[in-house]
């Protein structure tokens, strides 16, 4: 299957809102001792202010080299980027967004609360602000009772929560995450979920997620990025029908379903164990 | 994407030898030519500045030799003379390089045994680790005449003496490195090896014995250039057996200078190449386990 | 063969010629001795080696053989190869040194290891502390003589047979030099003599044994003083660390050929009148004495009558 | 019950068998080998109190951390109590090896002389080059994480002068710097100066790749850089420079005084009284220097336990 | 809720056949720093031979926690338990069990075939029955191509199947799995799930199996063991009414969502987020 997302307009698309990231035929090949690695090839992707984004993939599709690009992280081999109509150095430099790392990168030698506040420190931040950032912020990840404690008192989750904690202090126009909730176990994700979407709801900030659960991407995104690998490239991009005001209810109507199984096909499609 | 001339390695090190040399020669006149400007005035001579940048790079007791001194001197001794001769510099590295390998064998065999009883023992680590830190604060030079002298009581002489004393400043980082290393295998494959109900010699060569190689060969590389010190101590006291640390001795003794630094060209050259050698052995090992270089 | 083992005082140079020469020439092999010899070095304590077994006989200076005794470990003079003694201060003149009271304030270099004894003594003698004070300022000199080249010393010690030659050899001239030797100053103490552990001479075979190489020994040495050159080279031959030259050790065997004990009884024989003057010097010293009594039994004419006889 | 009776019984051999060691006379070895005996009774019944020592210890993790000293300490007693007892007991000259108690008779009655040697070494010469050394190498280390040309030209430079036996330019300071203390001084600032270099740049560069990132996604500047990720992560190997340097340092100035000083300082005492032969006065030099070794190595150890709280290695320490 | 499993016979039980492990009101309370941690409490529970249970929990629930207990790398504090009649000790001696963690834990420095060989290496097997071994279960996960490679030249996912075969090498009687295909992507796990059911079908293995995945716990398991934190409890045993024969296909029933639904609110009603 070849990607048809080129053709016809860039299918994220959200009306009257604009354009937070454009990507225009970008490729990026890894040089390394075994030969080139075409980690993503002729990507072409407009995310508009507001818009809920979902990449998923299986293993090694690029999905988070993808997201580092928007970042600034790593560096295209060709095509081009734009993030809030800058490059994304500026974006960066202007600290238009927040980063959530597939592991937590708590420094150890921190407190929690000293953690979260590590992006408010370097920006400038007055402490009376950093501290009623940081016990909001703690508190909606339910680390409420965790101040004090050091990355390595608390369980993967924890830390991969206090992690989301210290992206949000910050509130950024743009969140990119990658695969923020995977060391959760499934209540707990359904409630990041659900306060995520909360935010979301409230502020309409621009989030792009990287996720290997279908449920997930279904549950939170208004659009979906299904990705393939080598080389690393985009699918499709399916549009949620869903209604932007979601519960978890929602997870067990038709149009769920649906929408799952779509994707499910989708990523089937160009899926053989490796 | 070309890298810049100045990030290029070959480049770097280029212009830092330049830079050492540069120095050095700036070095050698301004302390030479101190001492011959000192020389002039007790003698009540007039000179020129001329005269002192002539004479500051042939100076017979230099202060500091220019480099090309060193290098004629290294070169005589070591490519001109025979290296049967005595008075070869390779004759006496050979000695030295003898008694630091064989203090650096024995130091590691002592160093792997203590870490290994170490790790096995919590009595012997609660009792004997504290002293194996302990005795590297004793000051080696004070007591290498004395191990000379008792074990030469027991007639035990030649190079024997000088290797006890390169292999007790090379256990130590041994010991040190090899606890560090047995003690960090991963605490899960230890609990691998406990649900296949594996026996401590098993989960010795299976795991621990992997999981403490890189530290093992991170403490061989300084073992061995603590050896080589060792050796060389131990050749001041007994002076005049031969040896680079001899050579840096009798260099000393008659104030020939360029001699003390032609041994210590020496003496660097030898101890980087034995750190060579170890790490060149050390990615043979750890490719025979797969890792890329 | 009688196996036995010599103790040197220092490394390999023409102050010991006569024992290298005897051994080159086979007087040792032709009394029936089998000798090996041990070179010192800067911290090697020869009378320790003779504690410890490591050697039969050893070449000590008087001042510390006289010092160890004290302290217990007995050990016997059973010849004196040197009759007089090299040592001596060497001062630069520019430093305003004209004679012994001008040494207050200034800076000597001194060997320590137990060569200090004879210059403690005199400076006890001239009533200097050595401690700071206004007293002189003593460096513990290091195996040469660079400190009166940098200016770091006003004198340093020197022995006339070696380190004399290098301050010369180092551009100094002998007219800007003042030397004060020891001998001249009366505060010479005996150098080079043989020792061993006095249990030892009760073993009449021991004794046997001493004389023999002290013949041996004597011969050894008669031979280097007639033929300096030779004997030279043969010390070149013993030397392991291939730094000393030809130059050198010849001067140094003539040098030292002068000092040789001069006594009507011939090389060897311990004079009891110049024992008695060291002891006397030692015992002089009142502020950190050397030694605090008359030794006894510190030297014994048993092993040199032994070997004339043989 | 039985074991009670056993351990009383072990300390009591301890003590006959220091006592003996202490009180006998000169020789007793010599004249009554059964003396071995006890001797063999003695290491079996220490060791026992040590294995049951340390089991004892390791079951109360909250013990004071003095009581940790004691096992060690009785280890110490086995060896000086077998010195004590076979240099006295075969009468082994002092001139060769001392008994442990004339070095500990010779510590108490020579206190001044120690004092000034301490002084001159350790005060003067070790601190001072240690100081200048570490913070150098620090500095430098500092300037090539910044500069990849130095970098490329420094760490091979280091790797190679860290190879060189470094006391081979003792007599080379003593020239340039003269008899006194900072000759030596420039020694262990020469010896020290390259660990610290390497330990502090591998440090820096461990930075984990993910800290990194992080640091880039914020802009952070770098000196923000550094305060947040690249010290707290390069203390461990800060620290462990720190250490070697501490061993080094001595032996540093103690082989440097080999080559020319003053009369005072502890490398000046040991060699002179061995030639006076007054090895109790060596020894008492080796216990002071050997015990301002470990008490600086015991203090940056625990100083590193402070400071590295959060590291694994401190974290998955042995109680 | 109260757990009303020990007044009933225990919950989780197959018609026929021996039990294999027995737990008896089994405590387990860590010494901390910060004071004892209750991480078990009160466990009964009675697994028969050929059984698949799952304990399913939110995080820090003490999964992990009773299977190393099972397992022997744990000690419980108070109250009994019974592997295969015998101390939990005597059957890891006689190796009845193969264990496979939550992560990888394979030896970096021995290729894949290697890492496999290592539990038959130690229990002293032929070298020919090894290789044989190792071929089938390497194959059985899709590895058949990675024998030589290094485990750190696999991806995550890879990695821990090929731990799942060095467990299967030795074709224990009892699989202790804890989170075995947490790191996998949806499409790898379902295929690792259905390979999985097949090996406990036809060789009538007992597994106990921990997971965080509702959707898996019901697709594999005949009895479902759903804990709670603080202390670590179960709070109920669910015996599956799907047949044991499964296929990816049930997971569109009816009475899947149902049994997902019934555990989903076995969780909630504990859950709290912490
Ligand atoms: N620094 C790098 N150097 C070389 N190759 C790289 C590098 N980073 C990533 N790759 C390769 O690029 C491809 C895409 O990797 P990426 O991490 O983006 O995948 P992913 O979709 O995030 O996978 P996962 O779901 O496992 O996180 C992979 O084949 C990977 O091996
Ligand atoms: N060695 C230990 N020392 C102290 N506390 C421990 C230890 N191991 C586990 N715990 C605590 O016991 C509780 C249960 O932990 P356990 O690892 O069994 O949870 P789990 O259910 O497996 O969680 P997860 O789903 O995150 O793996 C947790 O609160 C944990 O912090
Ligand atoms: C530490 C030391 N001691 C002595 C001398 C000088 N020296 C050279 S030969 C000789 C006679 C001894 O046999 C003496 C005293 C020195 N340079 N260094
Ligand atoms: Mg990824
Ligand atoms: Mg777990």
């Amino acid at each position: 299957m070849q990607l048809a997302v080129k053709e016809t307009e860039p299918a994220v698309e959200a009306v009257s809102h604009r354009k937070m990231i454009e990507i225009d035929d970008l490729s990026l090949v890894f040089q390394t001792n075994d030969g080139p690695v075409h980690a993503l090839s002729d990507i072409n992707l407009t995310i508009r202010q507001g818009d809920f984004v979902s990449f998923i993939g299986p293993s090694g599709c690029g999905k988070t080299t993808l997201l580092r690009v928007i970042a600034d992280l790593e560096r295209q081999t060709a095509g081009s980027i734009k993030v809030d109509g800058t490059s994304p150095e500026d974006a960066r430099k202007n600290r238009l967004y927040g980063y959530v790392f597939q592991a937590p990168a708590l420094l150890p030698w921190r407190t929690i609360a000293k953690n979260c506040a590590v992006p408010m420190e370097i920006s400038g931040q007055s402490a009376a602000h950093q501290t009623s950032q940081i016990d909001k912020y703690l508190t909606m990840v339910g680390l409420q009772d965790f101040h004090q404690k050091y990355p390595w008192q608390l369980s993967g989750g924890m830390q991969q929560r206090a992690s989301i904690a210290r992206a949000l202090c910050i509130e950024p126009e743009l969140m990119l995450m990658d695969e923020p909730f995977g060391a959760l176990d499934e209540i707990t994700r359904d409630h990041m979920n659900m306060e995520l979407l909360k935010i979301w709801e409230q502020t309409k900030k621009t989030v792009v997620f990287v996720t290997h659960s279908i449920a997930e991407a279904v549950l939170l995104s208004t659009h979906i990025v299904v990705m393939s690998p080598r080389p690393g490239r985009i699918t499709k991009v399916i549009e949620s029908p869903l209604p932007k005001l979601k519960t978890l209810a929602l997870r067990d109507t038709e149009a769920f379903h649906q929408l799952a199984a779509e994707i499910r096909a989708a990523l089937a499609d160009e899926h053989a164990i490796d | 994407m070309q890298t810049p001339l100045h990030h290029r390695s070959w480049f770097a090190v280029l212009s830092t030898v330049i830079a050492v040399i540069a120095i050095w020669y700036l070095a050698a006149l301004w302390l030479n030519g101190q001492q011959l400007i000192k020389t002039y005035e007790r003698k009540n001579q007039s000179w020129q500045l001329t005269d002192i940048v002539q004479q500051a790079y042939a100076v017979k007791r230099p202060m500091l030799p220019p480099p090309h001194q060193v290098v004629q001197e290294w070169v005589k001794t070591v490519f001109q003379t025979k290296p049967s001769s005595k008075r070869s510099l390779v004759f006496h590295t050979i000695v030295t390089l003898q008694s630091t390998l064989l203090g650096f064998a024995l130091g590691t065999v002592l160093g792997i045994l203590i870490a290994v009883g170490i790790v096995h023992n919590r009595t012997l680590e609660s009792s004997f680790m504290p002293w194996v830190i302990a005795s590297q604060t004793i000051p080696i030079l004070a007591i290498a005449p004395i191990i000379v002298v008792v074990l030469g009581a027991m007639s035990i002489t030649g190079i024997f003496p000088k290797a006890v004393i390169a292999m007790y400043l090379s256990f130590f980082p041994v010991t040190i490195g090899m606890v560090k290393g047995l003690r960090s295998a991963d605490r899960l494959h230890m609990e691998l090896m406990q649900t296949y109900f594996a026996s401590s010699s098993q989960l010795f060569w299976k795991v621990r014995w992997y999981s403490a190689q890189p530290y093992l060969f991170a403490s061989l590389k300084i073992a061995i250039a603590s050896a080589l010190v060792g050796a060389i101590v131990a050749e001041l006291p007994t002076g005049s057996q031969g040896g680079l640390g001899a050579r840096l001795l009798s260099g000393s003794y008659y104030g020939q200078t360029v001699q003390i630094w032609s041994a210590l060209l020496m003496a660097s050259l030898l101890g980087a190449s034995l750190v060579f050698c170890v790490s060149v052995l050390e990615k043979l090992m750890l490719r025979k386990r797969g890792y890329q270089a | 063969a009688d196996q036995l083992t010599l103790q040197l005082k220092w490394v390999t140079q023409a102050q010991f010629a006569g024992y290298y020469v005897a051994l080159e020439k086979g007087f040792y092999e032709d009394e029936g001795i089998d000798l090996t010899i041990k070179p010192g070095g800067p911290d090697i304590a020869p009378a320790q080696v003779l504690a410890g077994g490591g050697a039969d006989v050893i070449v000590d200076w008087m001042p510390s053989a006289l010092a160890t005794r004290e302290k217990g470990l007995g050990m016997v003079n059973i010849g004196q190869i040197y009759g007089k003694s090299g040592m001596m201060l060497t001062c630069l003149k520019s430093s305003g040194i004209a004679s012994p009271e001008d040494f207050g304030g200034k800076t000597l270099g001194v060997w320590f290891f137990g060569n200090e004894y004879p210059f403690l003594s005199w400076m006890s003698k001239l009533g200097y502390e050595t401690n700071g004070g206004d007293g002189v300022t003593v460096l513990k000199q290091g195996f040469n003589v660079d400190p009166i080249f940098q200016g770091q010393a006003d004198c340093v010690s020197t022995m006339t047979y070696n380190e004399y030659g290098q301050v010369l050899d180092g551009g100094l001239t002998p007219d800007e030099l003042i030397l004060f030797k020891y001998e001249d100053e009366g505060v010479a103490t005996l150098e080079d003599g043989l020792y061993v552990m006095e249990d030892t001479l009760e073993d009449p075979a021991k004794v046997d044994a001493y004389a023999k190489f002290l013949k041996a020994s004597i011969a050894g040495w008669e031979w280097a003083k007639e033929n300096p050159e030779e004997a030279a080279m043969i010390v070149l031959e013993y030397d392991d660390t291939g730094a000393q030259t030809e130059d050198h050790q010849v001067r140094m065997m003539t040098e030292v050929a002068k000092l040789l004990s001069a006594s009507d009884k011939g090389i060897g024989y311990l004079e009891p009148e110049a024992y008695q003057r060291t002891v006397d010097v030692l015992l002089s010293s009142d502020s950190a004495p050397v030694i605090t009594k008359e030794p006894e039994g510190a030297y014994t004419h048993v092993v040199f009558d032994a070997a004339m006889a043989l | 019950m039985k074991s009670t009776l056993l351990t009383a019984l072990s300390v009591l051999i301890v003590l006959v068998q220091v006592g003996a060691s202490l009180t006998l006379s000169e020789g007793f070895m010599t004249a009554a080998p059964a003396w071995w005996l006890l001797l063999i009774f003695f290491v079996a019944s220490a060791t026992r109190l040590m294995n049951e020592m340390t089991r004892w210890l390791d079951a109360q993790p909250n013990a004071n951390r003095l009581f940790k000293l004691v096992v060690p300490g009785l280890f110490a007693v086995v060896l000086l109590t077998i010195w004590q007892t076979l240099t006295r007991g075969y009468s082994v000259p002092s001139v060769l090896l001392p008994a442990p108690s004339d070095i500990v008779l010779a510590l108490f009655n020579n206190g001044p002389v120690l004092w000034a040697d301490f002084k001159q070494t350790f005060l003067k010469a070790v601190l001072a080059g240690y100081v200048i050394g570490c913070v150098s190498g620090f500095i430098v280390a500092q300037l090539a994480v910044k500069s990849r040309f130095l970098e490329l030209g420094l760490v091979p430079l280091g790797n190679f002068v860290s190879a060189i036996p470094i006391v081979g330019i003792a007599p080379i300071m003593v020239m340039w710097f003269g008899f006194d203390w900072p000759s030596k001084a420039a020694v262990i600032v020469v010896m020290t100066f390259f660990p610290m270099f390497i330990n502090t740049l591998t440090g820096l560069q461990s930075v984990d790749a993910l800290h990194k990132d992080l640091m880039h996604t914020y802009a952070a500047k770098s000196a923000q850089k550094f305060t947040t990720t690249q010290l707290p992560q390069a203390l461990p190997y800060i620290f462990n420079a720190l250490k070697i340097n501490a061993t080094l340092a001595l032996i540093g100035a103690i082989v440097a005084e080999f080559f020319g000083t003053p009369i005072v300082g502890m490398g000046f005492r040991i060699s002179t009284e061995v030639g006076r032969m007054n090895m109790d006065m060596v020894w008492a030099t080796i216990v002071v220097a050997a015990l301002a070794g470990s008490i600086s190595y015991g203090a940056l150890a625990l100083l590193e336990r402070r400071l590295l709280f959060w590291h694994a290695s401190v974290r998955n320490a042995q109680p």
